[in-house]
């Protein structure tokens, strides 16, 4: 069951109960069902004091309440700026910066990757780095008297390969925002 | 017996000796209660001790026995039996917790109750192994915590001591697994008995040929009842309930005991006895002769003729008849 | 003598349905009938409730007329009901020691709920088991020990004075331990209480009184638990009686002394805002209303001159040379009252606490706005002594806090043992919400120009007349806020600047207040862990001392003649710390009230033919029961009945294997074993 | 002491400068780094895409060091965390070392478990000790004011760094800096996250996030930012003119690295420290020292 808004944005008439479960079984996931919506996180956050559409203890509670599709296709899953802050003071170790992680692992799966996160994975598969060391950069290094770096590296593509991030990738996950 | 072992000792023997026998004659003597053990290695004959090292063909470290589950391939085709011996104050109530706040766990264990778990004797730790058990816990009192003071820690002695066997024997020693449960720790309980089965699935069934030891049935039945012998046996005993004393505890001389002195001293113990339990166990089958028990244990002649002198000695063997050139013995038991 | 018994067993088996409880999962015709083909057994039934009085008499009526000899009860733990089976069993001519039961409810259908048809293999195997047990039973006479009709109060808080005052009442000599220099605990730290506003001292320092007044209690203050030994109805133990250089008997609290001591420190009962003299009375309503000598500030002792106090007092009260002593004290009960102690806000940083003069706890509060504290009542700024104008509450600090122990809450080094005091709680503490609903409106009664706010998870307020006086704060104007701050910040100016946000209008709010209080939980009592152990008493997983049973038992703990009272057992009001008093008094009342109990008899019956008088047991048994004696063929083990406790330490030792335990033989346990694993 | 160094992706080359001057100060204070040039991305900016990727990449790292029998050190904060945490999981849960490690064997690589992962600064505090690193000062920089950043995963998630510095509380940078004489500057925002992570989703959140603190440090009087991060260099260093131009505000804040900062107390010229070649010059700074 997806979660389908109606025409008025602030009226949900259905919610799937089945998705707070499916975010507990991936890694990063497993405590978002004991958020008691203390609100702690939220009022920690620097990203939520910039930008309202970040709010992590209500992305929490969509969750919580089932509105899938409301979530993962968001843009606002990727605002998370991993700082760590809610993490070390939310009383019911939600471990939420790990929990935006989960949803952002879903949300690829199902398609949807923000392209700078897209743009990230692709440099890394296909550099091994996110940068790409060319001979100019190791021109420059070796002037500095600094070891040269090989580049590329096909155990990291092979990486890629195996756990089926490439085809992920590849297969269309179209962008967000 | 086993195959095989004995153990490097340095003048072990004579430390029990010297340390039970100093009790014995104190009881006997004054029954003064001061305690006066002597724990120098300096008196101990070494010549009394002949040292003989054979290669340990089956000593499992069942800690780290991970890789039977791929030997075993299909994966919840064996559910492992396992007793519990819980003492009632805390374990046990620990237990009931997990019942009442509905915890989920395996039914692989039966659980039997007990005030203390130190009440639970070394042999009763091995009963169980004789019947269709894959596995025992030992569950008790957190440290200081215990009921009656100290139950708990004569326990964990025991369990050790029991673990050493088990090896020795070639049986893993995981089989055995002694931990602490407080009344309140009901969520701690499932996850341990969760642990523990897990733990016993990979070693595999007892006495089958697939399991961590690869033993058949009748063989291992064979050596835990050696091993519930030794258990029996007075020296062992002795030993078990002095260890805590021996390694924490300073003596009238202010000496304390080395863990690895200790450990010495128990291998030779346990060589000792293992090898005397198994001649007495084929002598109680019927009349044998020393050349018989020394194929059959697969040792040394000279080394059982010594053994089976000292069991005549002991008035556990008596001369049955001779037959041919060698005398026979059988159990007086 | 037991082989006869054995083939002579007619054992009657009742599987229970508790209900659905069991019958819910494990198939209780099945195991019926695999019981009927065990040896012995010459009756089997099922029933729905065997506890039940129809299920009893089944059992009496089979007793009788079957002429069983040994019962066996599959139903729930024998913690629970082995004492009501017993008891049936006695009171149909069968020796209670003739039952054992088979737990196919706590250790089978309520775990194995899942797998019904493993749950009933399993139960199957217990009820064996239970059987091969019931078949080597053997009937036990039960030694009678002393009751002494004394009872010991643990703690003088509410609820320890509470308990003492029925006990005394009823006319039994009382106890009352307190380990500080007065009775009164926390209450007496209140300023008022909720939800009647009453002032706190003004209804607890009757009670005091009365205490002191009543011929039946005896007060033991500056005194602590160091040993118990013996068993209910007959405990024996040794307090430990710390000096208060003051002779309680000659002090008339006059104060001279006092108001000439040189020497000033900071105030505890104030929390360290105001100050003492290093002799003094801890507030003017303490009882024994007697001053004391703070021995570690004293000038005398510290510096081994100056006894002004002794020169000042008329009454020539002080007594310098008082020492340490222990005292050895027998009661039949023992009730443990110890309270609480406030959570460390120090625990959590980001909150400030210990590092902002202005962010203040609950307990600060009170001493602040009381008449007779540090500010005389006045609500001022510990950094400035300003009134404030704008004052937070922070609910749930130090409570509802689950988060996992290796965040680093306890590297505050100069917490020192205390450290546990600031680790975090996962329960809610029950009455945080009630207090700052009162503090915020204690706030606006002083201060009706004041601005409060509160900010918290959920509004607690179960409990009689509390949420009508949280309706009333809100119509005073108290701001309640729901949404919990991460952090506190200083401002220049000593003002607190406090970020959250404010979930119902969905704004982050960044607010700056005067003051700050936290509302800090209740945590377990600095040394409860040492007294639990001294006591054998179990602690749940909150810290605090385990309840007897949950639901039915909540005033008695686990061991016979010990009970519980107060927030020793979970936090709770004084309304309900007084009401489970009440219910300890009176349990330990009834222990009292007997002339001699019941021990149960476990203990080791030695042969004396294969013991060699090697000492094993007699080193190894913590309670002394066991003494290897020299007799006419040797030196020979001899147990101590009285002393015995029946642990079994002695008989799984003995290098001879010549100890039995009554009711736990080896015999008995091996079959147990044998059958619990029988392949059928 | 023998460490392999983890450079990650942005050091190498985009931030030689911390890269020069980490290895020249360690070689000082005889701490051996060893590179292993087959050191690939850490793992840490495709955690959020694919957890298993993320993890596979570190593994893939942390046996590389096994190989070579070291422990890693790391420069930048972000690598320390995801490094951290993974060698921490595979030492702690069996089953995911078993996943891992079969993965790692297509690969012809294998891992046990026993990798420690430390950041650089880290090391210097706990392993080389504020004591040497104080004796080793021939040039207290006592005219010098600055002003740490601790950044996030230097100290986040808490319960992976063994409570070597306390999250809420921070101290171990301020120290290292006391040691080099300078003055340590405090300022309110000194926790906060620099939002480098966010970059590339918004902009100019990030670039918010970033200037508040610009603006807090440029008001404390701090002459420079100390910084042990490549990713917090972006914010504050690569970005603190757009930063400032688009408020109509010049910084010139130098930012430099923790061991540039202790390189010149030692006595190191600035030049093999490569402080010419940090994003902001730090002309004025180098004055006061002539």
């Amino acid at each position: 069951m997806e979660s389908v808004q109606s025409k008025d944005a602030s009226v949900v008439t259905i919610l799937d109960p089945k998705f707070k479960y499916e975010v507990a079984r991936e890694p990063g996931g497993e405590n978002i069902k004991y958020c008691f919506q203390c609100g702690t996180c939220t009022s920690g956050c620097k990203v939520a004091e910039l930008d309202r559409k970040y709010n992590p203890r209500k992305i929490i509670r969509m969750v919580i309440l089932g509105m899938r599709e409301r979530v993962l296709a968001s843009d606002f899953i990727w605002l998370c700026a991993t700082c760590y802050t809610c993490h070390e003071r939310c009383p019911q170790d939600v471990r939420i910066p790990e929990v935006m992680n989960a949803l952002k692992n879903i949300a690829v799966r199902e398609g949807y990757i923000h392209p700078a996160f897209r743009a990230q994975a692709e440099l890394i598969a296909g550099n091994g780095r996110l940068y790409e060391v060319d001979e100019l950069a190791n021109e420059r290094r070796t002037d500095w008297g600094l070891r040269e770096i090989p580049q590329g590296s096909p155990e990291v593509a092979e990486i890629f390969g195996m756990t089926g991030l490439a085809d992920l990738l590849s297969g269309g996950a179209g962008g967000t925002s | 017996m086993a195959e095989q072992v004995t153990v490097d000792v340095n003048q072990a023997e004579g430390v029990l000796e010297t340390e039970r026998v100093q009790g014995l004659e104190q009881a006997s003597g004054t029954c003064n209660t001061i305690e006066a053990q002597r724990v120098e290695a300096e008196q101990v004959e070494a010549e009394q001790v002949k040292v003989e090292r054979v290669e340990v063909k089956h000593a499992v470290d069942a800690e780290n026995a991970f890789d039977a589950e791929e030997d075993l391939g299909k994966e919840g085709a064996f559910e492992p039996v396992i007793v519990g011996f819980l003492c009632n104050w805390c374990s046990y109530a620990g237990a009931d917790l997990a019942g009442t706040s509905r915890l989920s766990y395996p039914t692989n264990l039966r659980v039997i109750r007990v005030m203390c778990s130190g009440r639970v004797d070394p042999g009763l730790m091995l009963e169980p192994f004789l019947s269709a058990a894959d596995g025992v816990m030992v569950l008790g009192c957190h440290p200081a915590d215990c009921h009656y003071m100290t139950g708990n820690y004569q326990a964990e002695q025991r369990v050790l001591c029991v673990k050493a066997l088990l090896a020795h024997l070639g049986i893993a020693s995981g089989r055995l697994y002694l931990d602490w449960v407080s009344a309140a720790e009901g969520a701690r309980f499932a996850e341990l008995v969760a642990e523990f089965t897990n733990q016993v699935k990979k070693l595999g069934p007892a006495g089958c040929g697939e399991s961590q030891e690869g033993l058949s049935r009748e063989e291992f039945i064979r050596r835990v009842r050696v091993a519930k012998r030794v258990c029996e046996k007075e020296k062992f005993r002795w030993l078990v309930g002095r260890r805590k004393a021996l390694l924490e505890e300073e003596n009238v001389y202010g000496e304390k005991l080395q863990a690895g002195k200790f450990n010495d001293l128990m291998s030779f113990v346990i060589t000792e006895e293992c090898l005397r339990a198994a001649i007495e166990l084929l002598a109680e089958e019927g009349p044998i002769s020393c050349k018989e028990i020394a194929e059959v244990l697969g040792m040394p002649a000279g080394k059982v003729l010594e053994h089976t002198a000292y069991l005549k000695r002991a008035g556990l063997l008596e001369l049955h008849d001779v037959r041919g050139q060698s005398p026979r013995y059988v159990a007086l038991r | 003598m037991q082989q006869g018994i054995e083939s002579s067993a007619r054992i009657g088996v009742y599987v229970c349905h508790c209900g659905l409880n069991i019958a819910g999962v494990v198939d209780v015709e099945a195991v019926r009938e695999s019981a009927r083909s065990l040896e012995g057994v010459v009756v089997v039934r099922d029933n729905r409730y065997t506890c039940s009085e129809v299920g009893q008499k089944s059992i009496a009526d089979d007793i009788r007329e079957l002429m069983l000899n040994r019962v066996v009860i599959a139903s729930c733990s024998p913690r629970l009901h082995e004492k009501t089976f017993r008891t049936l069993l006695e009171k149909s001519g069968l020796n209670p020691h003739l039952l054992e039961m088979a737990n196919i409810r706590e250790h089978c259908s309520w775990v194995h709920y899942d797998d019904p048809e493993a749950a009933t293999e399993k139960a199957k195997h217990l009820v064996r088991s239970a059987v091969a047990r019931a078949r080597l039973l053997q009937p036990l006479s039960r030694a009678k020990g002393r009751v002494i009709p004394k009872v010991m109060v643990v703690g003088g808080g509410v609820a320890g004075i509470s308990a003492a005052l029925y006990l005394g009442g009823m006319g039994i000599k009382t106890y009352l331990v307190e380990r500080e220099p007065s009775i009164g605990g926390h209450m007496a730290m209140l300023d008022k209480t909720f939800p009647t506003l009453d002032c706190s001292l003004c209804i607890l320092s009757p009670k005091m009184v009365e205490v002191a007044e009543c011929e039946n209690i005896e007060i033991l203050s500056l005194s602590e638990i160091e040993k118990v030994e013996g068993q209910v109805g007959d405990f024996r133990i040794q307090v430990r009686r710390k000096p208060r250089y003051v002779n309680e008997e000659k002090c008339v609290g006059c104060g001279d002394c006092a108001a000439k001591c040189p020497v000033k420190v900071e105030d505890e009962f104030n929390r360290n805002m105001g100050t003492r003299k290093a002799i003094y009375i801890p507030f003017p309503q303490a009882i024994p209303p007697a001053y004391v000598i703070d021995e570690k500030n004293c000038r005398y002792f510290t510096q081994g001159k100056c006894k002004v106090c002794e020169k000042v007092c008329e009454r020539g009260a002080i007594e310098y040379d008082q020492t340490s002593y222990t005292e050895t004290i027998e009661v039949g009960a023992i009730i443990v009252a110890t309270g609480f102690q406030p959570y460390d806000a120090r625990g959590l940083p980001q909150y400030g606490y210990g590092r902002f003069a202005n962010v203040i706890t609950s307990l600060d509060f009170e001493r602040l706005i009381c008449a007779d504290g540090p500010t005389y009542g006045k609500l001022k700024r510990p950094g400035d002594g300003k009134v404030p104008k704008r004052v937070a509450f922070i609910q749930c600090v130090g409570s509802r806090n689950a988060s996992s122990g290796d965040r680093g809450y306890e590297s505050c080094p100069e917490m020192g043992p205390r450290a546990e005091a600031a680790e975090p709680k996962a329960y809610c503490s029950r009455v945080c919400c009630m207090i700052t609903a009162k503090q915020a409106f204690m706030v606006l009664e002083k201060y009706p120009d004041a601005e409060v706010y509160v900010y918290y998870i959920d509004m607690r307020t179960a409990g009689k007349g509390f949420e009508e006086f949280y309706r009333r704060g809100r119509s005073e104007g108290i701001v309640f806020l729901r949404g919990k701050p991460g952090e506190i910040e200083e401002t220049d100016d000593g003002c607190l600047r406090v970020v959250s946000e404010d979930m119902d209008s969905g704004c982050i709010l960044d607010l700056t207040f005067d003051m700050v209080v936290l509302a800090q939980g209740l945590v377990p009592p600095h040394g409860l862990v040492e007294l639990a152990q001294k006591m054998n008493l179990s602690r749940s997983e909150d810290g605090f001392l385990m309840e007897g049973h949950p639901k039915l038992r909540p005033a008695e703990t686990g061991i016979d003649g010990i009970y519980l009272a107060g927030c020793v057992q979970f936090p709770k009001d004084i309304p309900d710390s007084v009401a489970q008093a009440g219910a300890a008094a009176a349990a330990a009342a009834v222990t009292c009230s007997k002339d001699t109990i019941e021990i149960d008899p476990l203990g080791p019956v030695i042969d004396a033919e294969l013991c060699i008088g090697c000492k094993l047991c007699e080193m190894l048994c913590p309670y002394g029961a066991i003494r290897v004696e020299l007799t006419d063929k040797g030196p020979k083990a001899k147990s101590i009945e009285v002393a015995c406790k029946g642990c079994g330490v002695c008989g799984a030792s003995c290098s001879t294997k010549a100890i039995t335990m009554k009711h736990y033989t080896d015999s008995q346990l091996t079959a147990q074993a044998k059958a619990i694993l029988e392949v059928v | 002491m023998k460490m392999a160094v983890f450079l990650g992706c942005t050091v190498p080359v985009r931030n030689l400068s911390y890269e020069l001057s980490a290895k020249r100060v360690a070689g000082e204070l005889g701490l051996e780094l060893v590179d292993i040039p087959e050191f690939s991305c850490c793992g840490y900016p495709v955690k959020s895409v694919h957890h298993e990727t993320a993890y596979l990449l570190a593994a893939r790292n942390l046996a590389l060091a096994e190989e070579k029998g070291l422990d890693i050190c790391t420069l930048c904060s972000a690598c320390t965390s995801v490094l951290t945490e993974v060698a921490r999981a595979l030492d702690t849960d069996e089953a995911l070392l078993d996943t891992v490690s079969k993965n790692l064997g297509m690969l012809g690589r294998r891992y046990s478990g026993k990798v420690k992962v430390k950041h650089f600064v880290r090391v210097l505090y706990e392993d080389i000790g504020l004591e040497t690193i104080q004796s080793a000062v021939k040039r207290p920089l006592d005219m010098f004011s600055i002003a740490s950043h601790y950044g996030c995963h230097y100290l986040k998630p808490s319960e992976i760094y063994d409570k070597f510095d306390h999250p809420e509380m921070p101290e171990s940078l301020d120290k290292l800096v006391a040691a080099t004489g300078a003055r340590v500057v405090k300022y309110r925002t000194q926790k906060d996250c620099c939002g480098g992570a966010i970059l590339g989703v918004n902009e100019e959140t990030a670039l918010s996030m970033a200037r508040a603190k610009l603006d807090d440090i440029s008001s404390s009087g701090a002459d420079a930012i100390n910084l042990i991060c490549p990713f917090c260099s972006v914010m504050y260093g690569a970005n603190q003119r757009k930063i400032g131009s688009s408020h109509g505000v010049k910084y010139n804040l130098p930012i430099l690295y923790y061991p540039q900062i202790l390189g010149l107390a030692m006595g190191i010229s600035h030049e093999e420290l490569g402080l010419m070649q940090n994003p902001i010059k730090p002309r004025a700074l180098l004055a006061k020292i002539s």
